[in-house]
């Protein structure tokens, strides 16, 4: 087993966080944390390898995609109702609510 | 084996490169649908069928279809393809880089075992479900239901009161 | 033969998932009735009728069926224990007084309305009793996802932009969380955080990896409970939340959150044997929490958002309980969240009351209303010195529980003990401005102002009899703790 | 036992009764004090013992409620006190007022006072200690002018520093099982749970540094400074200190007395160049706080409770009598009510009420202060004649004071005009001195001589040249500012020499001559120093810099409250990245 897989999903969830963190578009923070998601399911399977005997890794990507069509769905709902309101998706300028 | 593990492996980094750098928003989620595809490679390579299948026909299909479908609403209210800036460019790569490193140096030690799944691998994927997870399985359905009802509420247009 | 044992021990769990089933048969006939009824104000009436009576009877279900020892079902995906027994109660305890608070004039759409708070109950109970990670993400989602559209449903652009940020907050810090246990899994070979396999793997090989999953995990529920640094998402929720939301989400997934922190940090402390300092990080955190709640609650002039700090410092001395990892500590903590879920609804009811009748929003806007109705002026000052911490009330008993048990616990050294307890006391008199603030509008400023009178409505006796509570807790704080001391933890 | 409980809940009763009784014309004051006045009886009906019911018991958590009424005459003069002050509001408070929550807020005090003066069990007094505190807090702040407001969160924010240091204490004699007062042993508790809870009898009791508090109350209503702020509030932190005296060593002891002695100079001090007349009071109550917490820090505890006593009396009588000046400057319409300047005197008694008990304050004779101050002396002296030169300073320090508000009110002319009710409370409060005197001194009198004749001396000269400094007038604060200290010293310098001379005290006149320039010299010199600490250190530093550090941490925290959730996860993250950090290291 190579060390590759095990980069690859550090490399996915990095790239997630930076998309999260930097992109100024509500969408594509979503596509970022489908990144990280997508990362911590690789993990899962790819140790699952260490434990033939069960396989408890493989259902629990199982699972984790469940909960990432959930809150795919929950978000995008949550997206179109804002922009129904604000005609924007770009969390900035979606700013009422703040300090001021 | 190995060929095709580098293979999924290189292009689904790079289309998760892919999600960060294109500008226009329809591509980014092209781009992603591409990263999950290959993750389904690496996954029936690494003998994980069931959650291959289940990858290529709820995530890759269901979800990017869900936000290619939230895509063509919102730009339709805008008018115009969706582009999209970034901010914090330099203290989010820092963040990021630094994240990725933090968890290089921790790497776990990965014990390689050859293990062997082919055998009825469906059929003991199917009865775990139905016994030990068969609680979890069932809080999933309920999960689901929840958020279909609440999605379908949340996105209809209210007035302003 | 194996799989025949597999079945009857699914059978025979269901037997104890009583509670559940009730709250998710309560979820589907909402649903049903939200399908056959289209006029709002029946259907109001209807799924408010049918939410509590489902909240109730799941609690009468619990009380029925308290657990005498611990249980673990489905193979150990969950564990019921009276200490969970206890949490659910409280949780169930938070829905029924939400739906109390609940207006029909701010709610779009009841049944879906009902449905979500009523999933939120159910992710609740799931969570507190959760062993296994899957079961643990899957009805922390349970939670979090109603959350979100709750506070989305909530009044017009606010609502929509409150519930963006809370969602794109949460579900990233989820996603952060899942990536965690996913690392984890590499260290220990099972999802499931309690059982002697995963705790066996942790103190043998102590790999960096293993902390870094926890931190990430710990993350995520420091997010449930709104405690430092994850805390940010808190006061424009709130803010944009009717009130009844506001409180719900001050207290229901916080108490769920906790008592999961509780079972998590214990697992992880090791029983001691773990490298990491827990108890000076989880002490360090509350810390932070209850002094950033309180200095951002000083400059705050509207009343949900002062509110939505004084949960962030709230958390914060919820979080100092857990620091004794004794048993002691975890007594003090299920007094303090009873009292804090009552100091917290009496507060949110006397302002949601405020809000809806006179449009009050900021504490400004309290000037002079004390003769609006004098006996929610008083009830609304007893939940706040509550909340401060000050006798005659149960909050000043839950805070004397929580420093002597920190006060007398091994588990961090008596320096550290010493600094927590003087800034846990100091920041108590930081919190007495920004309380006793809204009392001083209420009372002193504007006198002169004749307010229109406010109704008696059901909301108004039921805040009179929290706040009643709150005065039998100081007086007779021997009631309930009798009982929590009969709870014992098991991990 | 039934009616020791009864004297403690009586009071409680009544409080909660106005507060929900249902009419709101009714006579309170009269239901108030109808009430105090059958607890008050009731204390002759008590046999003294301890009450005692278990509150909280669970586990290894156990809160005795430990109530021991061990002096009657105490509770009694916290009864018959607050009982007065009823009396004397129910003339002195305008129509116009909220009696319901005044009379209230008086029985609860009342309530919470004798629960704090009989609980045994520290815990216990520290809940009565934080009603107490809460009650004063509402009380300094009843007019809701924008002043005693500001006033009444000057008092709790001082306080409240004292209650945390104090609850700290408490929670550290806890792990050593000493909250109890049955079961104290000497030297048996630290040094730092001592001198935290030291710190909350410094707040309570308005010793330096933190009695700025205590000045600024005076803008409550006259009664409630006559009650709280003189006789039986700021009390509390010496009975509290009264009840540690078993655990003291010798550092807490050191520490005790000097920051009475410091704070008996300084409040004696302050006092001397004041016109308002509760704020002179208010100064002369924290320098006799002082001398009692100089006398048990020394070990003259039994004399130091004595003084608290007798103490009690002659300061609220003399805020009483201060209040019917004030009334009457009050309704003849002067700009400046309480300015000891423009007071005239409406009736022959009060000036009789005033000497009889501005007497007991310097400790003339015939008065019941005569035997509290000659006993302090004379035990201070056994225990340490160092320290003793404390008491002997303030001496002449209070007499000249008091000589020089005598002067302003005993040597105007007499109007005369019928016998207010609103004096009678002073009247009999005089009485009852004298009385104590008459009845005590066979028992209680203080014996040795020589320091008798000593200090009746240094008090009579103390007074005379009191009356002397009463004639110069310094405008007002001119001691703040270079102009008046210049003219304070070419002119009325040589004066106050001069007055002193003539006073008549048989020594070289040029050594005098030169002692008072010096005397006058440091006075004015520490006066202006104290003046100085009060504004910069107090003020500024304490409440000014707890707002700069509000404002300050408030803009840090403002950082990533920009409304950006993007910024929220950065911070979020950013955090949990140091804690990774921080984690991987240790």
């Amino acid at each position: 087993m190579s060390p590759v897989l095990l980069y690859l999903s550090f490399l996915l969830f990095a790239l997630g966080v930076l998309v999260v963190l930097t992109k100024r578009d509500a969408i594509v923070v979503l596509l970022g944390i489908e990144l990280i998601l997508s990362a911590a399911i690789l993990n899962a399977i790819h140790f699952n390898q260490q434990f033939p005997d069960r396989m408890d890794g493989q259902l629990f990507a199982l699972f984790i995609i469940v909960i990432a069509v959930c809150e795919a769905v929950v978000g995008m709902s949550i997206i179109i109702r804002v922009y129904r309101y604000y005609h924007t998706a770009v969390p900035d300028q979606i700013n009422e609510l703040n300090e001021r | 084996m190995s060929i095709a593990l580098y293979f999924f492996a290189g292009l689904s980094a790079a289309a998760a490169l892919g999600v960060l750098l294109f500008r226009q928003v329809l591509y980014a989620a092209l781009s992603l649908l591409a990263c999950l595809l290959s993750l389904a490679g690496l996954y029936i390579v690494m003998q994980a069928e069931y959650v291959a299948v289940t990858q290529i026909i709820i995530y890759a299909g269901g979800i990017l279809v869900i936000i290619l479908f939230g895509i063509m609403i919102t730009s339709r209210l805008a008018g115009k393809p969706m582009q999209v800036s970034t901010q914090y460019p330099v203290i989010g790569s820092l963040l990021a880089l630094l994240i990725f490193c933090a968890l290089v140096l921790s790497q776990p030690a990965v014990t390689s075992h050859t293990s062997d799944f082919s055998t009825n691998h469906w059929q003991r994927a199917g009865r775990w479900l139905m016994t030990e997870y068969a609680l979890a399985f069932e809080s999933a359905g309920v999960l689901l239901l929840i958020c279909l009802i609440g999605a379908a509420v949340t996105a209809i247009y209210q007035r302003e009161s | 033969m194996q799989e025949a044992y597999s079945i009857s021990e699914v059978k025979g769990g269901l037997a104890y998932l009583l509670p559940e089933l009730t709250l998710t048969a309560g979820i589907l006939l909402i649903i049903i009735a939200g399908i056959i009824w289209h006029n709002k104000s029946r259907l109001w009436e209807i799924s408010i009728t049918l939410f509590v009576i489902t909240v109730l009877m799941a609690g009468v279900l619990i009380v029925y069926d308290w657990p005498q020892n611990s249980i673990r079902l489905f193979f150990g995906f969950i564990q019921q224990t009276d200490f969970a027994a206890y949490f659910k109660l409280l949780v169930l305890t938070g829905c029924a007084l939400t739906a109390g608070m609940s207006r029909k004039k701010s709610v779009e759409h009841p049944a879906e309305y009902f449905t979500l708070v009523l999933s939120v109950a159910l992710g609740s109970t799931l969570f507190i009793t959760s062993n296994h990670a899957v079961m643990f993400l899957l009805s922390l989602e349970l939670i979090s996802l109603p959350s979100y559209m709750l506070t989305a449903l909530g009044r017009g652009k606010g609502g929509a932009e409150a519930g963006l940020k809370y969602f794109l907050f949460g579900s990233t810090v989820t996603a952060v969380m899942i990536f965690g246990w996913s690392l984890l899994y590499s260290a220990t070979g099972t999802f499931d955080f309690t059982s002697s396999a995963f705790i066996d793997q942790l103190t043998q090989n102590a790999e960096p990896t293993a902390y870094l999953a926890s931190a990430l995990i710990i993350a995520g529920l420091l997010f449930k409970v709104s405690a430092v640094p994850f805390h940010l998402w808190a006061p424009d929720t709130y803010q944009a939340a009717s009130a009844a939301i506001a409180a719900f989400f001050s207290t229901v997934p916080k108490l769920a959150g906790l008592a999961v922190l509780a079972k998590i940090l214990l697992a992880f402390h090791l029983f001691g044997q773990s490298p990491v300092p827990f108890a000076a990080i989880v002490g360090v955190l509350s810390m932070a929490s209850i002094t950033l709640g309180n200095v951002g609650a000083l400059r705050q002039k509207h009343a949900k958002r002062l509110m939505a700090y004084s949960s962030i410092a709230q958390a914060g001395f919820l979080l100092l309980a857990l620091v004794p990892f004794d048993q002691s500590g975890l007594h003090a903590l299920q007094f303090y969240s009873a009292v804090y879920l009552v100091m917290n609804f009496a507060t949110f009811y006397v302002i949601g009351q405020f809000e809806h009748h006179q449009n009050v929003q900021t504490v400004e806007d309290f000037s002079g209303q004390a003769g609006a109705s004098w006996a929610l002026a008083l009830v609304i000052t007893t939940g706040l010195i509550a909340l401060i911490g000050l006798p005659p009330t149960g909050g000043f008993m839950a805070k004397l529980f929580l420093f002597s048990s920190l006060w007398s616990s091994t588990s961090v050294s008596p320096t550290l003990r010493l600094v927590f307890l003087i800034l846990g006391l100091l920041n108590t008199v930081v919190a007495l401005f920004y309380y006793l603030k809204i009392p001083y509008y209420l009372f002193v400023k504007n006198r002169q102002n004749t307010p229109n009178r406010l109704p008696w409505e059901l909301q108004g006796v039921l805040s009179v009899l929290l706040a009643l509570a709150l005065l039998v807790a100081f007086v007779l704080p021997g009631l309930l703790m009798g009982w929590i001391n009969k709870t014992t933890f098991v991990l | 036992m039934e009616v020791n409980g009864l004297i403690l809940l009586l009071p409680l009763a009544a409080s909660i009764l106005m507060v929900t009784f249902p009419v709101n014309r009714f006579p309170f004051g009269g239901l108030a004090l109808s009430v105090t006045l059958a607890a008050f009886l009731l204390t002759w009906v008590v046999d003294p013992g301890s009450l005692q019911a278990n509150w909280l018991q669970s586990g290894n958590f156990n809160l005795p409620l430990l109530f021991s009424i061990h002096d009657l005459r105490l509770i009694r003069l916290i009864i018959g006190i607050s009982g007065l002050v009823q009396f004397y509001s129910l003339f002195y408070l305008s129509s116009s007022a909220n009696h319901r929550s005044y009379f209230s807020l008086l029985c609860f005090f009342t309530f919470a006072m004798l629960g704090l003066a009989t609980s045994t069990h520290l815990l216990v007094t520290f809940v009565f200690w934080e009603l107490v505190g809460y009650t004063s807090y509402r009380l300094i702040g009843f007019d809701t002018t924008t002043s005693s407001t500001s006033a009444a969160l000057k008092a709790l924010l001082i306080n409240k520093v004292g209650d945390v240091c104090f609850l700290i204490g408490i929670l550290m004699l806890a792990s050593t099982g000493l909250l109890s007062t049955s079961n104290l042993a000497p030297g048996s508790a630290g040094t730092l749970p001592l001198l935290l809870i030291f710190v909350g009898v410094v707040a309570k009791s308005a010793q330096a540094p933190l009695f700025p508090w205590l000045t600024a109350a005076m803008a409550g209503p006259t009664p409630v400074s006559a009650l709280l702020h003189s006789a039986t509030m700021v009390a509390a932190g010496v009975l509290v200190l009264l009840r540690l005296v078993p655990l003291l060593n010798d550092t807490v002891s050191t520490v005790i007395s000097f920051t009475g002695g410091v704070t008996l100079l300084l409040g004696g001090l302050l006092a001397i160049f004041s016109y308002d007349i509760k704020r002179i009071l208010a100064y002369s109550t924290i320098s006799q706080l002082g001398l009692m917490v100089l006398a048990i820090g020394t070990g003259a505890h039994a004399s130091g409770y004595l003084h608290l006593q007798t103490h009690a009396i002659f300061k609220a009588g003399l805020f009483l009598c201060a209040g019917v000046f004030i009334h009457h400057g009050v309704i003849s319409g002067h700009a400046n009510p309480n300015d000891i300047r423009h007071f005239s005197n409406p009736n022959g008694w009060l000036k009789w009420s005033w000497v009889i008990l501005s007497g007991s304050l310097v400790g003339l004779p015939l008065t019941a202060g005569f035997l509290s101050k000659e006993a302090i002396l004379h035990d201070m002296m056994t225990f340490s004649a160092s320290l003793s030169l404390f008491v002997w300073a303030s001496i002449p320090l209070t007499a000249l004071y008091v000589g020089r508000v005598s002067y302003f009110l005993v040597v105007k002319k007499t109007e005369s005009s019928p016998l207010h009710a609103l004096l009678l409370p002073a009247l009999l409060l005089s009485l009852v001195s004298v009385t104590w005197f008459v009845a005590a001194i066979t028992t209680e009198a203080p014996t040795g001589w020589v320091s008798i004749i000593i200090s009746q001396t240094l008090v009579i000269a103390g007074l005379f040249a009191g009356f002397r400094l009463a004639r110069i007038s310094f405008a007002e604060k001119s001691w703040h500012t270079n102009l008046g200290l210049d003219g304070l010293y070419d002119k009325k310098m040589p004066q106050l020499a001069t007055a002193w001379g003539r006073a008549g005290i048989a020594v070289d006149r040029q050594i005098i001559d030169r002692l008072v320039h010096a005397w006058a010299y440091i006075t004015v010199l520490f006066a202006h120093l104290t003046s100085w600490f009060d504004r910069a250190i107090v003020d500024l530093t304490l409440v000014g810099g707890s707002a700069w550090v509000v404002r300050f941490t408030g803009q840090i925290v403002r950082v990533p409250m920009s409304g950006k959730v993007q910024g929220y996860l950065l911070w979020a993250l950013f955090s949990l990245f140091l804690f990774l950090v921080l984690w991987l290291l240790l």
